[in-house]
C-alpha cells in the first residue's frame, strides 16, 4: 500500500471524487493555480480543469455562500478555508444557511457541502493561524463536524464528508500533515511514511462519520482526544506508564456516545483533551454527556486538559499548546482516590 | 473654505406631520432612456444605471424604445399580469385580516410593490431560480402557486409545505422557482449567484434571480453577490427592490452617498439598470431583456427597481411613527395597479366593471380557500401537528441524539 | 420606587450613561429616530441628539467593526443588533478583534464597548427570531457575556457594562421584556408592575459583572438558570413541590463558580436549564465545572433540561420551548437514588 | 450571436516560463491629470479613479500640477523619503536573512511598495491613526519608529512591545499612529472608519488612514467600510495597495470587471483616485491632498496605489510557482528608489556616491541594532519571557477562571 503524508491522503480523496462524479467542485484561495498554501489541491486543476478546481476571491462568506448556492442546485461543492482561523465570516453562512436548509424547506433543498480548513497550533503561527473553533460548529444543529488524526483516516473521511447528503465541517490538524506530532517540538520530526496509518489503499474508500477509534486498548483509565492531542496522549502514556484507553473521536457531530460509555464503564475514570480554549470548548461537552452516561461507574472527577482561555500566542507557543506533561499530570489526578 | 469634521446622518425628505415631499426625486421621461445591446459592459451603463426606465406614459400609453421587447404580450396576457397583482393585493388584503384577528402569528404585505414580482416572473421559465426576500410573494402567485399552499404556509398547519416549521411569509417551493427564504438579511443574494454558477457548469439552460431590499443592500453578502458575479460572471440577475424604507429607516442611510444602488453595482463592473417598478410594462420588458441575456451567456446584470413600500413593513410595524401617514399616496410614479388598468382601459381592453368585478371575484377565489385552509387550524386555534417533527429534517438521516431528544420529548 | 419594564429599565441605563459620559453612543438598527423595534432607544435620540444616538446600514458587521474604531479611540459605544439571530456577520469583529484588541496590542488598544441583543424565544418568532448564541461567545477569552432577568439587573448591568473597560455581549431576554414569563403562555400575561423585581431606583446604580443571584434558597437541589429560564424554575417548583435552589447565573463569563459550587456542595444535586439547543451549549461548561468542582458531594447525575437539537420551529414552539413540566421530570429524575 | 453561459476565470498576464507581459497596463502620462477641489464629488471624479495620477515623467522629472501641492519638499525633504525608503529595503534584507538563518518564525518583506507607506506617513500629523496591514512597516520607518522596537517585535523578545504575543510583522505602535494589525484580512478597515467617525464626533482634529491589500478588497469589511464612510463622511484616507498579487493570487480574481479598484469605491459615491505608488513625488502630493481634505472636513476618499509586489508574498512563499520569475523587473511603472534617486540626481541633489554611502550606513545602522536586539533572544536561541504573560490583558482584571488557570500552569 503506498504510503501518504495527511496532504497526499485530502488530495487523493479529491482526485477520487473529481474522477468519479462531476458534480464535484472544488474551490478556495489559492486552491486553484497554485493548489493551497498547504499544497492540499495541487495538481488537481491542472487534472480536472478550472471549471472542477478554481481560485475565489479573499471573502470566506462568498466562498460558502456559492456553495451553498451550488449544492442546493445539486452539484456537491468542496471548499477550502485558508485557515480555521478565518472561517468567522462564513459563520452566518454556514450556521444559519447551510445548516439550516433541510429542515427549513422541509426537504425541497438540501446543502451537501464540504467545508475543509486546516485547525490547531504548533506551527508558530500565533493567534490568527492556530486556532481550534469546532465548539463553535458542534453547538449547530444540522452540521456535522469531524476531525481526522491520520492519512487513513483523513482520506476515508473526506470521501465520505463529500458523499454525504447533509454540510460537513472539516477540520484538519495541520500539525499532523506531515508526520504524527507527539508534542515535543525539539525532537526530530517523524514523518508519515514512519507511520502505518501512512499506509492508504489508492481508490474509492469511506470511513464512515459518527464512529470514534479506539487508538490503544487500556484499563486505568479513558482518553478522550481528538487531531494532534491523540498523539499527545500517547506521548503522555509513555511518560506516565499508565495503562489508558485512547479514543481518537475522529467525528464530533454527531459523537460516538457508545463507544465513549464502554469505555468509561470499564475503566471509571476519563480525561478530555483539547487544543481549543477551555471555556465551552468540545470538552465541556464530553465531560457533560459522560457524566451523565456514567455517573455511577465514575471514581474520580473527569479532567479537561485544554489550550488556555487566552488567545494563541506567538512566543510562548508551547506553554499554551497542551503538551504531554500537562496532560500525564492531569492523568495521575485522574488516579487519585 | 474649511471646516471641521462633522458626521452627516441621512434624512427623509418628510417626518410625520411634515407634508410628503418628493420633488428631489428625477423621474425622467417615459420612453426615453432605450434599450442597451446584450453585450453592453458595465462602463456603458451609466445612464442607464443613474436614469429611470419607464414605459408607461402619464396617460398611460407605451411608448419608446422598450416596447418593442414585449410586442408579443397582447391584451390578454397584460389582464392576466394585473389579475395576477390584483389577486396579490387580494390575499394581502385577506390576510392582513386574518393577522388582525389573530389566525395567524405575522403578516407582511407588498402593497405598491405587486408590479415588480409578478411582472419579473411571466418572463421566467420553468427550472429557473428565485431567491426571493419576505416580500416578493408575488412572484408566487404570478407562478400560478397553489393558493392552499400560499394560505396553509402562513397559518403554520397541514397545508403549509414547510409542516409549520418556519415564521409566517418564509415560503419555499422549488417547483416554481422560488427558493426558501431565510429570515436572515441579505444570505440569499450570494447564493443566487452560487445557484448561477451551478447553471454554468451542469449547462442546464436556466439562470438564476436574487432578491434584495434597499435596505439589506448594506448586507456583507450583497458584496459577496456583486463582487462573485463580477468574477465569474454567471447567469444571474441581480434584482434590488427600492422600496425606499427598511422598517424605520430612510433608504438614505443604505445608499449612502451612492447615486442609485444601480450605480453601485456599476462600480463592480455589472451592468446595471435602474427601472420604474411601478410600471408593469417596463417591469416586463425590462426583465425579459435581462432574463434573456444572462440566458443566452451574456453574464450578470443588475436591475433597481425602483418603487415605494405603501404598506407597514409588516404587522409588527406601525409607520407612521416615522413617516408621513399619507406619503405613499404622494409617491410620484403611482400604484401600479391603477396604472396597467388604465393603460387597458385606454387601450379599450379593460374597464371600471369588468375590474370591480375582476376584484371580486379574486376576493371570492382567495376567501374560498382561505376559509377551507383556516379548517385546518389557525393560530386561535391550532389543530397541532407532531411535536416530533421538529428532528425531521435537521440531518438525512436522524442521529444518535437526536433519536434520545425524541424519546426524552416522550413522542 | 418607580416600576419598569426591562425595556424602560434598559433605556433608562442608556439615558443615565448618554447624560453622564459624553463618551457614550448608542447606535444600531432602527435605534435613532424610531427607537428601536423592541422601543428599548425610544426618545433617547430626541433628548440626546443624532451625534449620540443614530441609526445605522442593515450590517452587524459594520455597527461592531465601527464600534471597534470608536472603542479603541477612547469612546464608549453601546450598539444594539436587533436580533441575537442577527449577530453572526459581526462574530469575526467581536471574537477576533474587539475580544482580541487589549491582549494582541499588550495593553495599547483597549475596546470598552457592549453589544445589545434580544435573545430567547417564546414570541412565535421562529428560528431567525428566537436563538440563544451565549454559547458562541462564552468561547471567546476576552468577551464578557451577560444576561439579566429583571429590570432592576438589566438596569443595574448595563450600567455596569458600559462601564466595563472590556467588551460585553449584552444578552436581553426578549419574553421578559414586557413581564415575567413562566412557561405558559396561555396564562394571563403578568407585568413587571405586579412584580418587585420591577421596582427600579432612578439616577446611577450598577450591578456587578461575575455576580450570581441566589433566586429562592432550598436544600433539595440547586437549579442553575438564567434569563426566561429563572421563572421556568419557580413553575416547575410549584409543580414539584421540591426544595430547590434557584441560582440565576446573570452573568455567564466570567462565571460566579463559587456561588454555585457551595450550593451544589449543600444539594448534592443539580439541574441545569436554558433555551439554546443542547450540543455544546453553555449547560455543558456548567456540568463540566460543576462535576469537577463538587464531585464528592453530587448523589445523582446533572441533568441538562434545554431547547432540542434543532431549529427553534415556528408552529411547535411550546413543545421545544424548555417548560415547567420538562424541567419538572428532569428535578424528579435528579432526586431519584 | 447566443452562446451558452460559461464561467470566467480572470487570468493573469503571464505564468512560470511565460514571458512577463505588462501591455495591458496603460500608465498613461505623469502629469496629465489635475488637482481635483476638495469640494470634488465622486461622480465627478472618473478621470482621477479610472486615469493614473503621476508625478515624475521617465526621466525623472516633477511635472504636472500636483508638483507645487508638494513645493515645501524641498531636496532634504525628499532626502529623507529616499533614506526612508532605502532603510526599509535595508530592515527587509537584514530581516529577511534572519528569517533564513532561522532566527525568526517569519518574515514579510515590501519591496517595490516603499514609497507608498513611507510617502504617505511623511504627510501625517501626530495623533492621526493608520489602520495598516501587515505589509506597511513603512509607516513605522518614516514614523521613526525606534529600530529596537521595530525588530524586537521580528524576534519576540523582551524588545517586542507586545511581549512576543503576536506574529512577526504584526506590530502595534499607539504612539506612532500605528493600530495594531490583525492576522485576519480587512477587519481593519471599517474599524478605521469607526475610529474617523470619533475623531468627528469628539473634534479632536485627528483623521484615521485604513489600508487593505488589492486581494483583501474582496473582504466584507472593505465594503463595509466604504459603505460607512458614505453614509456619515468621516475625516478617513481608505487606502487601497494594488500590488497586482494575493499571495499567488492575480488581482484580476478580486477587481473582476471593475475597471480599478478607485472606481468600485467611486460606486459608493466616495470621491477616489488612482496613483502611481512607485512614484514618490506623487504618494507625497496625494496623500498631503486627501490627507488634509479629509482633515479639513470635506468627508473620506479612497486612494488606489497601484504598485507590484516585487518579493515572494512572505518567507513561506515561492511565487516562482506561479509568476515568471522575472516579473517585478518588467513592471512599467519601475522601482521607488530607483526613481526617487534618480530625480534627485537629475536635480543635482544626489549622487550615486552619496546613495552607495547611504545605503551602507542604513546597512550598518539596522545591523547594529539587530546585534543588539538578537543579544535578548531569538528563534533559534530564545530567552523565554513568563509563561504567565499568557493570561495577562486578555482582560483588565485576571478573572477567577484564568487565576485558577494560571495556577494550574504552575508559574
Ligand atoms: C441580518 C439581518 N439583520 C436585521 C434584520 C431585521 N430586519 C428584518 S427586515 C429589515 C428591513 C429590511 O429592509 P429592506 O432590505 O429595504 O427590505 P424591505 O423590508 O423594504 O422590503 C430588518 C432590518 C434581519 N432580518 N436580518
Ligand atoms: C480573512 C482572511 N482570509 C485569508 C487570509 C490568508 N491570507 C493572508 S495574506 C493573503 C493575501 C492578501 O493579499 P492582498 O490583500 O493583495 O495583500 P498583499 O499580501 O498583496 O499585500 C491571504 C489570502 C487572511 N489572513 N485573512
Ligand atoms: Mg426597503
Ligand atoms: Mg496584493
Amino acid at each position: 500500500m503506498p504510503s501518504m503524508t495527511m496532504i497526499e491522503a485530502l488530495r487523493d480523496a479529491m482526485d477520487v471524487k473529481l474522477s468519479e462524479d462531476p458534480s464535484v467542485v472544488i474551490f478556495g484561495e489559492d486552491v486553484g493555480y497554485f493548489g493551497g498554501v498547504f499544497r492540499c489541491t495541487a495538481g488537481l486543476q491542472a487534472k480536472h480543469g478550472q471549471n472542477r478546481v478554481f481560485d475565489t476571491p479573499i471573502n470566506e462568506s462568498a466562498i460558502a455562500g456559492t456553495a451553498i448556492g451550488m449544492a442546493t442546485h445539486g452539484m456537491r461543492p468542496c471548499v477550502e478555508v485558508q485557515f480555521a482561523d478565518y472561517v468567522y465570516p462564513a459563520y452566518d453562512q454556514l450556521t444559519q444557511e447551510a445548516a439550516r436548509m433541510r429542515h427549513r424547506s422541509n426537504g425541497q433543498f438540501t446543502c451537501p457541502m464540504v467545508v475543509r480548513m486546516p485547525t490547531g497550533g504548533g506551527i508558530f503561527g500565533g493567534q490568527t493561524h492556530s486556532q481550534s473553533p469546532e465548539a463553535l460548529f458542534t453547538h449547530v444543529a444540522g452540521l456535522k463536524t469531524v476531525l481526522p488524526s491520520t492519512p487513513y483516516d483523513a482520506k476515508g473521511l473526506l470521501i465520505a464528508a463529500i458523499e454525504d447528503p447533509d454540510p460537513v465541517i472539516f477540520l484538519e490538524p495541520k500539525r499532523l500533515y506531515n508526520g504524527p506530532f507527539y508534542g515535543d517540538h525539539e525532537a526530530k520530526a517523524v514523518s508519515w511514511s514512519q507511520h502505518a496509518a501512512g499506509d492508504v489503499p489508492e481508490g474509492h474508500y469511506s470511513v464512515p462519520i459518527g464512529k470514534a477509534d479506539i487508538r490503544r486498548d487500556g484499563n486505568d483509565l479513558t482518553i478522550l482526544a481528538y487531531g494532534t492531542m491523540v498523539y499527545v496522549a500517547e506521548a503522555a502514556l509513555q511518560q506516565s506508564g499508565l495503562d489508558a484507553e485512547i479514543i481518537d473521536l475522529r467525528s464530533l457531530l454527531p459523537l460516538d456516545l457508545a463507544t465513549i460509555q464502554s469505555s468509561v464503564e470499564k475503566t471509571g475514570r476519563c480525561v478530555v483533551v483539547h487544543e481549543a480554549t477551555r471555556t465551552s470548548g468540545f470538552g465541556a461537552e464530553l465531560v457533560a454527556e459522560v457524566q451523565e452516561a456514567c455517573f455511577w461507574h465514575l471514581r474520580s472527577p473527569i479532567q479537561r486538559v485544554t489550550g488556555w482561555d487566552a488567545p494563541y500566542p506567538h512566543a510562548a507557543e508551547w506553554d499554551y499548546f497542551p503538551g504531554p506533561d500537562r496532560l500525564a499530570r492531569a492523568l495521575a489526578k485522574a488516579m487519585e482516590d | 473654505m474649511s471646516k471641521a469634521p462633522k458626521l452627516t446622518f441621512p434624512q427623509p425628505p418628510a417626518r410625520p406631520n411634515e407634508s410628503p415631499d418628493f420633488s428631489e426625486i428625477d423621474t425622467g421621461v417615459a420612453g426615453e432612456i432605450g434599450v442597451p445591446p446584450f453585450d453592453i459592459q458595465a462602463r456603458d451603463s451609466r445612464v442607464y444605471a443613474n436614469g429611470l426606465i419607464r414605459v408607461m406614459d402619464h396617460d398611460g400609453k407605451a411608448v419608446g424604445p422598450w416596447v418593442e421587447l414585449i410586442a408579443d404580450q397582447d391584451a390578454s396576457a397584460l389582464r392576466q399580469g394585473l389579475r395576477d397583482m390584483m389577486k396579490m393585493r387580494a390575499i394581502d388584503r385577506r390576510m392582513l385580516n386574518a393577522q388582525r384577528q389573530g389566525k395567524t402569528s405575522f403578516y407582511l404585505q407588498c402593497t405598491g410593490e405587486e408590479a415588480i414580482g409578478c411582472g419579473f416572473q411571466r418572463q421566467l421559465e420553468k427550472g429557473d431560480m428565485n431567491f426571493p426576500t419576505y416580500r416578493q410573494q408575488t412572484l408566487l402567485v404570478a407562478a400560478d402557486y397553489p393558493l392552499e399552499s400560499l394560505l396553509g404556509q402562513l397559518y403554520s398547519n397541514t397545508y403549509d409545505p414547510m409542516q409549520g416549521k418556519q415564521l409566517p411569509v418564509l415560503h419555499s417551493s422549488r417547483d416554481h422557482g422560488f427558493f426558501t427564504i431565510s429570515g436572515n438579511l441579505g444570505t440569499q443574494y450570494v447564493q443566487a449567484v452560487g445557484w448561477a454558477m451551478a447553471n454554468a457548469l451542469t449547462g442546464d439552460g436556466k439562470i438564476a434571480a436574487g432578491w434584495i431590499g434597499d435596505g439589506a443592500t448594506a448586507s456583507n453578502d450583497f458584496h459577496s453577490a456583486l463582487l462573485c458575479a463580477s468574477v465569474y460572471e454567471p447567469p444571474v440577475v441581480l434584482n434590488i427592490v427600492n422600496n425606499q424604507w427598511a422598517i424605520s429607516t430612510y433608504t438614505g442611510v443604505a445608499s449612502g452617498k451612492s447615486r442609485t444602488y444601480a450605480a453601485r453595482a456599476r462600480g463592480y463592473g455589472i451592468p446595471a439598470l435602474r427601472v420604474d417598478g411601478n410600471d408593469y410594462l417596463a417591469v416586463a420588458a425590462v426583465s425579459r431583456w435581462a432574463i434573456r441575456r444572462a440566458r443566452e451567456g451574456y453574464g450578470p446584470v443588475a436591475v433597481e427597481w425602483f418603487t415605494y413600500r405603501a404598506a407597514a413593513h409588516s404587522t409588527s410595524d406601525d409607520p407612521s411613527a416615522y413617516r408621513p401617514k399619507d406619503e405613499a399616496k404622494a409617491w410620484p410614479l403611482g400604484d401600479p395597479i391603477e396604472r396597467l388598468k388604465d393603460h387597458l382601459i385606454g387601450k379599450g381592453e379593460w374597464s371600471e366593471e369588468r375590474h370591480v368585478q375582476a376584484d371580486a371575484e379574486l376576493l371570492a377565489e382567495v376567501t374560498t380557500v382561505q376559509k377551507t385552509v383556516e379548517e385546518a387550524g389557525t393560530f386561535v386555534n391550532p389543530k397541532p401537528m407532531s411535536p416530533s417533527l421538529i428532528f425531521d429534517g435537521v440531518y438525512a438521516e436522524m442521529p444518535e441524539h437526536l433519536r434520545r431528544q425524541r424519546q426524552e420529548m416522550g413522542v
